[in-house]
């Protein structure tokens, strides 16, 4: 049977379809799904487009950060307010994939994808998500533990805070190959700093579980600090705890866990 | 100091063409009406420049301009039978067929010119310009064109010819291996300059000095993009690529091209090459072949070089950032060897 | 960056050639980068159809039972081919020049030797409607053990991968589980050499990953024929092997390729066009068999993984007295090809270096893993990885320089090679002289003013008495020399004149035609 | 079978086409459209090869929806010539032997024309970026970044 493709202009009613048909999946810019169908994945027979223009929109304006779920890497790129962003934009694909790929995507991409998570991770993001019932937000770090019954549900927006100083903000994807590689790891730090000392601190990893996870007792470690190389080096010994990451064709596990810590070290030192 | 570098050789040689079923091609070469030539082959061209180089070939051996000459493959109505693309074969078991046939369609052009110019063929000499003339006497010349027209409307001549090149199979002693395996080699020797980290085990490439022997380079352009292209896959199968990350245990492989390593335009280095050329003594135009040797090197000479960097050996292909690192941390770390 | 370094061995050369040695423009070019270079997947034929296999999800089990009715019901399907169908379902690739047994069906009949093994192929009309079909093929797997370690698949016991080769190893001269080389006495010049260094390398499977995919289509043509086009490195190889599978003769078809998206040596083993050609002559349809990339990556033959063991005795002077190598080729589950690569390897032995004592056993091990095939170095880039990092590590352990630790053992015109040729033609010395100048890499003037063509011959060019081992039959069959190898100076009759230089011998009067003349048993042509 | 109609421009000459649901633009332009210049090498987005530019943005044909582009513009290497010329692209590409197999080179001109298109002379880095998301098996790149550096200067030169 050929797919069926529906396309919305109610993001209400893309919702109700994608949680009325099992074989329905939502569309973004078809990294994930196009090549599914690609690959003979025949659990899709539905593909569902919303073409409502709060998915594609930034609002950059104030303190807090929307993005549509449908916002591309490449939009981030062009977007001068978001330049803290533009290193985990930058670091997803190709051009090609950059002008394709979107934020809500991302959302769902299995490892070695998703960087671009880890960084929103990082930043406390909440997920804006249409359901067959209705709307809701959840922070990221839930709706990532819970992202595999998600599918039925639509991915909205996502939106946090921005960052108080452009230097708050760190990532850096580690990839055997340059310029464009699958993530080895990948790791986003947000440190906002208030008299000296870090207040709030969130530290992210991509590739150190099924999905991007929380670096609590890094977090812990740098809360209440000031960036020094003492507080560095004791969050670079923490990195390790609580992961979980797996072998896959990058890197073992094993490989994962001696580097995190060195590569949290180097970025919050800011070595190359 | 993280950071180590460190520089390693090695040098190979690399037999040409294969010791199975005595190896041959064939080639056909005939001209239209007008002077202009087509090769008829069924060889396949990869990449590596197949239809090029036999068509530089005929053209020389012909004494024709290349222009004049068109290389058609691979058709297995029209063209005769060859092996195949592999084992360093084309230029030199191909080539040496479209040599031999060019050779036979030569005779024949050159019969058919001495009969307009009236004059003994042997006495005739090709300008490379697309003129035949007597040898001492430029002035008395015909143009290929007009020698084609002769042959096909007044003489009743083919100006065509048929070539094969076989190496007659040898036999392999079972007990001490005697064999002739190929009848020439080419060589090589490259020094590669390595960044090594200790804290992660990456290796990064700095640079690459090599000095390849391959008889005679017949396109010194299609020989660089062979050299330059293969020593690019050289360090691939040193540093990344498996489909088995894990082998022998068949898990994880990789199933795209982002779990599939290889470098990427961001990862490669400088690589200054000499081309050395000793010609084989049965090579055409002593051509021997470039297209597989080219990658061989590099790999010791990675691993070579990481030792020299950081004084660990991986014996272990491909070298992974995470065989580097447990080398570097079972002798309790880097351990640089002097600078070369 | 090219340089051509004319001033070397131009007494051998003629440089005064009018398109040789020229940087003449690619004659594909133009077609490159206009797009419109004609690959095989860029013919478009009316009505044409998908084929795609089921493919095995088990590295070893036995088939019990394959349920295709529901596929065949399927929207969409014009054909389920099963094993029965194809004609002739057994075949090895060098059958065609009669090297080795027949051991690979093109669809697994009662057993699948590796994962990805194809069982059913499915012709439908379109691509996803033969995805639907392969879900609705059932098939009843009784999984057996499998082996995927080379020295544990030749361990009493282990499991038999493939019964046309129950020890799992290819089998040369239709006795020998391995392919040997025995050039002077190792074992004694071990036991006297100043150092003994034995060290164990393992090179890993390579995927060639062409960026074109293998595939080929083919459609009836007029009177009875087909026409194919495919991604093949060898097209009469192809046709053949296409022959001989579907049982009909070569003329049947018109193949047509030549112009490839990379190779490799990743297609050279006609994976497409049996099944593809069947496809078309059952359904009466053009049929399109196309890998995916994750196909390409997983279940097309990579370069197979070597685990090479060498031990070599050298003196503190530097020279390598004895070299003694043993080495595993993981062929996967079927021959292809091999079991030749570890005849090249043999001959391959010791590198390009003169020693005296050569010892090698050089091994086609069968396992459970996608079967292995010819790759860029085919035979030697495993062979090289190990013996230059020995090398390296020689040089190391008598406090050589690594570069004139090559020069001094380095093989030159007139030496004896352990294949038992007279080494000529040599330029190992002036390449590594050439590259330690490249590199500003300090070598001594009196390696610098060494020559392959200098100080070779004489002792060196001397075959080392070799002892028989206890399993030799009485006699070495005859060996055949071609014009190009002289004989061994201490073996019969006189050496063959040099050919002149540049001049490749007119072609032989009676050159055998493809298939039609009986080859050796062993190893192709024996003419005695 | 439920077809949809789709039109949309094809180097720049209006198309229209019936597309099964589902179909890709890398299936529509090669079997629909007739344009073989964009290939198949992955369909998974990693290779590059079937890159095409909608409204002049480079994108990967295979994971584009078909019905995506309509009443958008669609660029393919085959519209890269102007009438019988050479883009001066495809010259640089050609003089620096910048191609072997050949069958990344649609994607690699493609990727190319983006960055060239935005950036006229792009620094070294630049191009690599752009030309990061394509696989070439065959030349080690090298060739490939030099012949894209020497087409932005090139440019100019005949501008």
């Amino acid at each position: 049977m050929p797919v069926t493709v529906k396309t919305f202009t109610s993001t209400y009613d893309a919702a109700a379809a994608l949680s009325s048909d099992r074989g329905a999946r939502y569309l973004g810019g078809g990294t994930l799904v196009m090549r599914a169908l690609n690959e003979g994945d025949i659990s899709i027979s539905t593909i569902v487009r919303a073409s409502d223009h709060a998915m594609t929109r930034i609002d950059a304006s104030g303190s807090r950060i929307t993005l549509g779920a449908g916002v591309t890497f490449a939009r981030i790129l062009a977007e001068r307010e978001l330049g803290f962003l533009h290193a985990p934009a930058r670091s997803i694909g190709g051009p090609a994939v950059r002008n394709m790929g979107t934020v809500g995507g991302n959302l769902f991409a299995p490892v070695p994808y998703g960087d671009f998570t880890v960084a929103m991770l990082a930043l406390d993001a909440v997920v804006s998500l249409q359901g067959g019932l209705g709307g809701r937000e959840i922070p990221l770090d839930e709706f990532l533990q819970t992202r595999d019954r998600q599918t039925g549900a639509l991915v909205l927006a996502i939106s946090f805070a921005k960052p108080g100083s452009a230097d708050a903000f760190r990532y850096r994807k580690i990839a055997r190959i340059k310029p464009k590689g699958g993530a080895v790891i990948t790791l986003a730090a947000h440190l906002p700093v208030n008299g000296g000392r870090i207040v709030g601190a969130r530290v992210a990893l991509g590739s150190m579980a099924p999905t991007p996870i929380r670096a609590r007792a890094a977090e812990r470690a740098l809360e209440g600090r000031s960036l020094d190389p003492s507080t560095i080096n004791a969050a670079a010994t923490a990195a390790v705890e609580g992961t979980a990451p797996s072998d896959n064709a990058l890197a073992s596990a094993w490989y994962r866990r001696e580097i995190v810590g060195v590569h949290l070290r180097r970025l919050l030192s800011g070595q190359e | 100091m993280t950071r180590h570098r460190g520089r390693g050789i090695a040098s190979v040689n690399y037999p040409i063409g294969m010791n199975l079923g005595g190896d041959p091609s064939q080639a056909l070469v005939h001209s239209n009406p007008s002077g202009k030539f087509t090769v008829a082959l069924s060889s396949i061209d990869l990449g590596q420049g197949m239809k090029s180089v036999t068509r530089q070939i005929c053209a020389e051996t012909l004494g024709v301009p290349v222009e004049d000459v068109y290389v058609d493959t691979a058709d297995s109505d029209t063209g005769p039978h060859c092996m195949g693309s592999f084992a360093s074969r084309g230029t030199h078991r191909v080539g040496n067929a479209v040599m031999a046939a060019a050779r036979e369609a030569r005779g024949v052009m050159m019969e058919a010119a001495a009969e307009e110019l009236e004059v003994n063929a042997a006495d005739l000499e090709t300008d490379g310009r697309g003129n035949i003339h007597v040898r001492g006497a430029p002035h008395r010349s015909i143009s290929t064109k007009d020698v084609a027209i002769a042959a096909q409307f007044k003489q009743g001549k083919t100006i065509s010819g048929r070539g094969i090149f076989l190496v007659p199979l040898s036999d392999v002693d079972p007990e001490t291996g005697e064999m002739s395996p190929a009848t020439c080699y080419a060589h090589a020797c490259l020094v590669a300059e390595v960044e090594v980290d200790d804290e992660t085990g990456e290796v990064a490439m700095i640079r690459m000095d090599s000095a390849y022997e391959l008889g005679r380079a017949l396109n010194p352009r299609l020989v660089e993009q062979q050299l330059v292209g293969g020593a690019w896959m050289g360090v691939s199968h040193a540093l990344y690529e498996t489909p088995e990350p894990y082998y022998p245990e068949p898990v994880h492989g990789p199933r795209d091209f982002v779990e599939y390593l290889m470098p990427g335009p961001g990862d490669i280095c400088p690589h200054d090459i000499a081309v050395l050329e000793r010609p084989a003594p049965d090579g055409p135009f002593g051509a021997k072949g470039p297209g597989e040797m080219c990658a061989n090197p590099v790999l010791p000479a990675v691993a070579n070089a990481i030792f020299n960097a950081v004084g660990v050996r991986i014996d272990d292909l491909p070298i992974t950032p995470e065989k580097v690192l447990r080398a570097i941390k079972a002798q309790g770390g880097a351990r640089p060897q002097p600078r070369r | 960056m090219l340089e051509l370094r004319k001033d070397l061995f131009a007494d051998e050369r003629d440089d005064n050639l009018k398109e040789i040695g020229k940087g003449t423009q690619r004659q594909d070019m133009l077609g490159h980068v206009t797009g419109t270079s004609p690959y095989f997947d860029d013919h478009k034929l009316q009505g044409m159809l998908h084929l795609k296999v089921v493919r095995s999800t088990h590295a070893h089990a036995r088939l019990r039972r394959i349920d295709t009715s529901e596929a065949e019901r399927s929207q969409g399907v014009r054909r389920v081919i099963r094993a029965s169908d194809v004609p002739r379902n057994l075949n090895t690739l060098l059958s065609l020049i009669n090297f080795g047994k027949d051991d690979e069906p093109s669809l697994a009949v009662d057993k699948v030797r590796y994962k990805g093994e194809p069982v059913v192929a499915i012709v439908a009309d379109s691509p996803r409607e033969a995805y639907e079909a392969i879900a609705k093929v059932k098939i009843d797997y009784e999984p057996l053990p499998a082996v995927f370690d080379v020295e544990e698949a030749l361990k009493p016991g282990a499991p038999v991968v493939n019964e046309v080769y129950p020890k799992n190893t290819f089998t040369y001269h239709e006795t020998y589980d391995h392919q040997q080389l025995r050039f002077g006495d190792a074992d004694r010049a071990l036991a006297t050499a100043d150092h003994v260094l034995e060290q164990r390398y393992q090179m890993s499977p390579i995927e060639h990953a062409p960026t074109e995919t293998n595939g080929s289509i083919a459609a009836p043509d007029t009177n009875g024929r087909y026409i194919v086009y495919t991604s093949t490195q060898a097209l009469f190889f192809s046709v053949d092997t296409c022959a001989k599978i579907l049982d009909v003769p070569s003329n049947t078809f018109h193949f047509i390729g030549g112009t490839v998206g990379g190779g490799f040596g990743g297609k050279v083993d006609t994976l497409t066009e049996p099944l593809c050609i069947l496809g078309a002559m059952l359904t009466g349809r053009p049929v399109r068999y196309v890998f995916g990339r994750e196909e390409e990556m997983q279940y097309g033959p990579p370069r197979g993984a070597e685990r090479i063991y060498i031990k070599d005795g050298v003196m503190r002077d530097g020279r390598i007295v004895a070299r003694k190598v043993r080495a595993y080729f993981d062929s996967g589950a079927y021959t292809r090809l091999s079991s030749y690569a570890a005849v090249k390897c043999a001959a391959h032995l010791p590198g390009p270096y003169t020693i005296p004592n050569v010892y090698g056993d050089v091994y086609c091990v069968f396992t459970n893993r996608t079967p292995a095939t010819a790759m860029r170095g085919f035979g030697v880039t495993a062979m090289d990885f190990a013996i230059e990092c020995q090398m390296d590590k020689l040089a190391h352990l008598v406090g050589m320089d690594p570069m004139e630790f090559r020069i001094l053992n380095a093989y030159r015109d007139g030496d004896m090679k352990a294949h038992r040729r007279e080494a000529k033609n040599t330029a190992l010395i002036e390449c590594v002289q050439v590259a330690a100048e490249k590199a500003k890499w300090p070598i001594r003037d009196e390696f610098k003013r060494m020559s392959s063509r200098k100080d070779g011959g004489g002792a060196r060019a001397a075959v080392t008495p070799t002892p028989r081992e206890a399993h030799a039959p009485p006699a070495a069959p005859a060996q055949q020399r071609t014009a190009y190898d002289r004989a061994p100076a201490a073996t019969r009759e006189p050496p063959p004149p040099p050919p002149p230089p540049a001049q490749p011998p007119s072609p032989p009067p009676s050159a055998p035609s493809h298939g039609a003349t009986r080859f050796s048993s062993v190893f192709g042509t024996r003419r005695r | 079978m439920a077809k949809t109609a789709l039109q949309f421009q094809h180097n720049g000459r209006d198309v229209a086409i019936f597309v099964d649901g589902g179909t890709n633009l890398l299936v529509a332009l090669r079997e629909l459209i007739g344009d073989m210049t964009p290939k198949f090498g992955c369909g998974q987005g990693g290779c590059g090869t079937c890159s095409v530019l909608i409204d002049g943005e480079i994108h990967l044909s295979c994971l584009t929806l078909a019905e995506t582009v309509a009443g958008r513009s669609v660029e393919t290497l085959d519209g890269i010539k102007d009438g019988p010329n050479l883009h001066p692209l495809q010259r640089a590409f050609a003089d620096n032997f910048a191609a072997q197999c050949g069958y990344c080179t649609p994607g690699m001109l493609t990727a190319a024309k983006a960055l060239l298109d935005r950036n006229p002379q792009p620094s070294r880095a630049e191009v690599v970026e752009a030309i990061s998301g394509n696989i070439c098996r065959c030349t080690g790149y090298e060739p490939i970044i030099n012949a894209v550096l020497a087409a932005a200067s090139g440019g100019r030169a005949r501008a």
